[in-house]
């Protein structure tokens, strides 16, 4: 087993991954941008070196500073976590010239997959079903022709792309041309690369996406399928497994597909095979994921198996002990990502300070999380806080404990989309299951605070008036009980904020 | 002492008043006993007839912040005057602020154009995310303040655009 | 189902039950001392009523203006926790009375129970083995006689105690005048009984208890055993499930022993029967705890079986719809309680206001607290912060995931044991399982800060001295990276305090 | 600058230098390169030669402690004179005082008693739970501060004994 693991990457995924490695006894190595001297994955790592500016460019896509960290820290492995470099298939090169161990496949793979045409030709090849589509990259005038002969809607993707970012729905012929242009944009400012493509848009689809994990042996098992179809602006919001729309048939089926895709290009670690779905259960190959997913929480609940702990393994030379009969599930798992941002305007991020935080805790709850008081959301990245899961026996069971979690969550500092996520879990058809990548834009009504609250916010606010002009005095923290033994009544009932 | 307050949209009177060392909150017909405690700075343990809620509190001048169940409630308090008129009419000049610390990425739209309703106007990135600023009226741009690659803090000026 | 539940406690066992509740839709009533304005407890119920002043007589022990706040709410059950009333038969008898239901077992079988003496005699009676000792309660002259007869060690217990209170070890003749004296003071004031008995003291003893649950039918389900050897002054501090130290044949013994003990007392509810055990797996019968259990976690944890949500089902008239071959465990969890306390000064207790908290999360990790940033310790309770909890695969992977989740702890303003948890973590002893109730007394190096962090120590002290005139200008929090852009790497290698 | 501070009774010496920007640590006959941000009041994260610690820092006077790992570290700034200075010899005159907020639950010897090495004074609760305060000295009880049933604050003294 590796001694010293780097950890290319910040946030709560680097967390994730530096709290794996210190289970194993592994020790662990942060590389932090300017922005992120004081972030938790510099505070839990063993060592910590500083790569570059805050800009992602500047540091976290830096390939050489952080190879040189990689070299200068002794580390023998760097597990690239999610985004940033983790698909990049030239960065996996050079680690494995600089003598490092990418954790994660080889860099064929990812060459493979990472372009979502070749991924489309491989998947037809081993028999994968896929959605009607340009057959590759086209040209402003081509994709709208294909855009015509498959018929609107449709969707502009990026080649490059990955998680939402490059990519338009299209209704109509008239929106076309703008789509476009700002798909092409996103694209370049985010890959470099401004290719795209042009696909069938299916009414009312379900993303539905199998977890897979292969060994250098080849031997490749499905941990079963996550639903990840609750999404605003391309991203996925709220994730669980198992899915409530799939049977056992279909789920096996899936999960045969997934492997055949991965054995098509000897996959060799974590990875997920991304589905949509129609309302008749039928599935079509959309792209693979060759790096661990935001949402693999939801897996690791329901099955027990660790996904990250055994991506480092398998990169250290392990095989799996499992067949794929030993790989059983139980109860349900959700996920919901705490974004730093303002559903009332349309998900915008929103940077700042922590001033306070209260995090949910107890049976069945899992907060996958790089916050803490005190903490600082920067305008430089991802604006995800935590990923809080629960699980239980059932999925009814895990959506009540979800929804009463999230209402111990107390952020001050930065606006959030938790009080969406609380109306989401009470919402009719999310609890039915009736969901599809639709489901946000088709309830709007989810944004906006309820008015529920107003009487008690009315309360709070007439007490801030009423209390101005003591505002100094009270900033203090409370005395210790201790000392307000003797004159505790009047403390208990102050009249006044 | 009586405060009146416009939230959703909504005008509201709320009366605090002390009795027998009981703080009292008098609101649309309902009388509440309010007891409350602070727990940090900006954030209060409520007791309202007996029912809990740990609620956040951020005041500025006139315009008051409550955190509630993960959402953030604006509430302006408000004057006999200000409860009479009605709300703004949407039109004249109107500054395109920016809605947070981002980057332009690029200006659509340059001074003397014509816009529509909801026509785009300048696409701004902020966390690897960009987004299309529309035009809240129909008329002309009167002035672009910025260019692209510019680094703005949240509520510079963008463009100001005119209905007349 | 019950539509309002009054939680007649405080601490992390009432944030334990509310939550319980408000995941099974049920309303919560919260009652509160002058303390405990500002307790999670009180912030998490729907429903919060004032009961009286600090001191516990004067509040959590008051039955009658318990069972008047559940009146005046009109919660139509009552769940006592643990400690306080929970197993007060005449509260039992009170709530009965008066209509609501006590979330608990009938009153007779907390009487027959509750009394060790009468709890040892239903024992023998169905034929489960028990320690050598007295009778029942002694005078001072028969205890002295008594222990001579049995030998040293002898152990003191009090007759109607629990929770290590009134109970002292003997080893020799020479202290036994004192420890009598001490262990009926304790008694007296902690039950207002200070009736004691004498038995012997089993060297290297494990302390070994089995989970049962039984509902008005009479089904009566072991849920496996937990292992409590790690004490201090006679209190478990580390648990954990399974036992490392029983073959699956004295599981099972075990299991049916403690089933037939529940049985002989038409037991209806959760509760815990109690064995010491020797090097040898012999086990005899301590006691019956006929309540929900401090440490719960672990078996729910191995198990997915909610417990506290199984008791108020119960209690609301549902029948148990598992078989004893439905109940299975997978995996090992372990539980560290962690307490406001100095493990160098014997434990003393450390009231104070908690300055700043971090608490461990992620994948494995369950923390069962009513501590957040702000909150206060007072010396009028159980110094216990937070149950720590952490599941894996193994028992190495458990205890190593919990070092590492410790480490990950950071709690500000009261001292805490946290470190010696630590500590125990890495003991090699403790490791392969080499416990019993003698373990802290055997390792005082777990007490005492390792000199490993000397060095650091040194350093930050020195900075702490170098920047003692600039603290006011220093003690404002960072301004916004966003603001800082411009002149950030002046800030981040700023070279004092 | 060098400072001197006494940890587990013994003595180190620890000098802290600026060379090019860049904070630097003499200690034991290494040299570290620190790097330090501060996360909220007494709370920083340090970077010493790379490896990362997080640690909470009080000082007051000369007493220094600082949370590492879950344990606190209690340090003490020491002059030269002191340094050359021995531990204390237990004997002569001792107060014993109250090791944390609690009540007195027995007073076991009174003034003028005898009283052997480790032999109990005097029994206080706190948290339900009872302590033994023993004698650190063989000698006499000089005076006693407290009766059964006070409740103390940490640091009252509660009783004198004296070896005399």
């Amino acid at each position: 087993m590796f001694k010293k693991v780097l950890i290319a990457n910040r946030g709560e995924i680097a967390v994730r991954i530096i709290r794996a490695c210190r289970e194993m006894g592994i020790s662990t190595v942060a590389v932090y941008s300017d922005a992120d001297r004081r972030s938790l994955h510099v505070a839990l790592a063993d060592e910590a070196y500083h790569i570059g500016g805050s800009a992602p460019a500047e540091s976290y896509l830096n390939k050489e500073r952080i190879i040189e960290a990689a070299k200068k820290s002794g580390a023998e492995a760097i597990h690239p976590g999610f985004g940033f470099l983790s698909e990049n298939d030239s960065f996996a090169d050079m680690c494995e010239k600089s003598g490092i161990v990418f954790i994660g496949p080889s860099p064929e793979a990812i060459r493979l997959m990472g372009d979502k045409i070749t991924a489309r030709k491989i998947a037809h090849d081993v028999k994968v079903p896929l959605v009607p589509g340009s057959d590759g990259a086209v040209s402003d005038v081509e994709a709208s022709v294909i855009a015509a002969e498959i018929g609107y809607p449709v969707m502009i993707k990026a080649s490059a792309g990955g998680g939402g970012k490059g990519m338009r729905l299209v209704r109509s012929k008239d929106d076309f041309e703008s789509s476009l242009r700002m798909a092409r944009s996103e694209a370049r400012s985010a890959f470099g690369d401004d290719s795209v493509f042009v696909e069938r848009f299916i009414e009312r689809p379900r993303h539905i996406e199998i977890q897979i994990i292969a060994d250098a042996e080849g031997n490749t098992l499905y941990l079963f399928e996550r639903e990840c179809s609750i999404q605003r602006r391309h991203q996925k919001v709220i994730e669980e497994a198992p899915s409530s729309a799939i049977s056992s048939r279909t789920r096996k089926k899936m999960g045969e597909v997934a492997v055949r895709i991965a054995k098509a290009v000897k996959y060799k670690c974590a990875g997920t095979i991304e589905f949509i779905m129609d309302q008749s259960q039928n599935f079509y190959f959309l792209e693979m994921n060759t790096r661990v997913q935001v949402e693999h929480p939801v897996t690791e609940m329901i099955t027990g198996f660790d996904i990250v702990k055994w991506m480092i393994r398998i990169a250290a030379g392990e095989n799996l002990p499992f067949k794929q009969k030993n790989i059983v599930m139980k109860g349900h798992a959700l996920e919901c990502r705490v974004y730093a941002e303002n559903p009332e305007t349309n998900f915008l991020p929103s940077p700042g300070v922590i001033e306070y935080l209260r995090t949910p805790s107890g049976p069945g709850i899992r907060d996958d999380s790089s916050i803490y008081n005190g903490s600082e959301i920067t305008p430089f990245y991802d604006p995800m806080l935590s990923k809080l899961v629960t699980w239980a026996d059932t999925r009814e069971a895990a959506i009540k404990k979800m929804e009463s979690a999230l209402r111990e969550y107390i952020v001050l500092g930065v606006k959030t989309n938790i009080g969406f996520l609380i109306r989401t879990m009470g919402d009719d058809e999310f609890r039915k299951g009736k969901i599809d990548t639709g489901f946000i834009e088709r309830h709007p009504e989810l944004l906006k605070p309820s008015a529920a609250g107003t009487e008690k916010a009315l309360i709070a606010a007439a007490l801030s008036m009423s209390s101005s002009e003591r505002t100094d005095t009270q900033s203090q923290k409370p005395a210790s009980n201790w000392k307000l033994f003797g004159r505790r009544s009047g403390v208990s009932r102050s009249p006044s904020l | 002492m009586t405060y009146t307050f416009k939230i959703f949209d909504q005008i509201y009177k709320i009366t605090l008043e002390e009795e027998e060392g009981q703080l009292r909150v008098e609101l649309d017909g309902g009388s509440y006993a309010v007891d409350f405690q602070k727990i940090e700075d900006n954030l209060y343990s409520f007791l309202i007839d007996g029912k809990s809620s740990t609620m956040g509190v951020f005041r500025k001048g006139k315009k008051v912040q409550v955190f509630l169940d993960g959402d953030l409630y604006e509430l302006e308090a408000v004057s006999e005057r200000e409860q009479r008129k009605t709300s703004h009419i949407v039109s004249g000049i109107q500054e395109i602020k920016s809605p947070m610390p981002s980057r332009v990425v690029k200006v659509l739209k340059g001074e003397g154009d014509e816009v529509a309703l909801d026509e785009g106007l300048i696409v701004v990135e902020a966390m690897k995310m960009e987004s299309e600023l529309k035009s809240p009226i129909a008329g002309k741009v009167k002035s672009v303040m910025v260019k692209e690659g510019d680094a703005v803090e949240l509520g510079t000026v963008l463009l100001v655009v005119s209905s007349e």
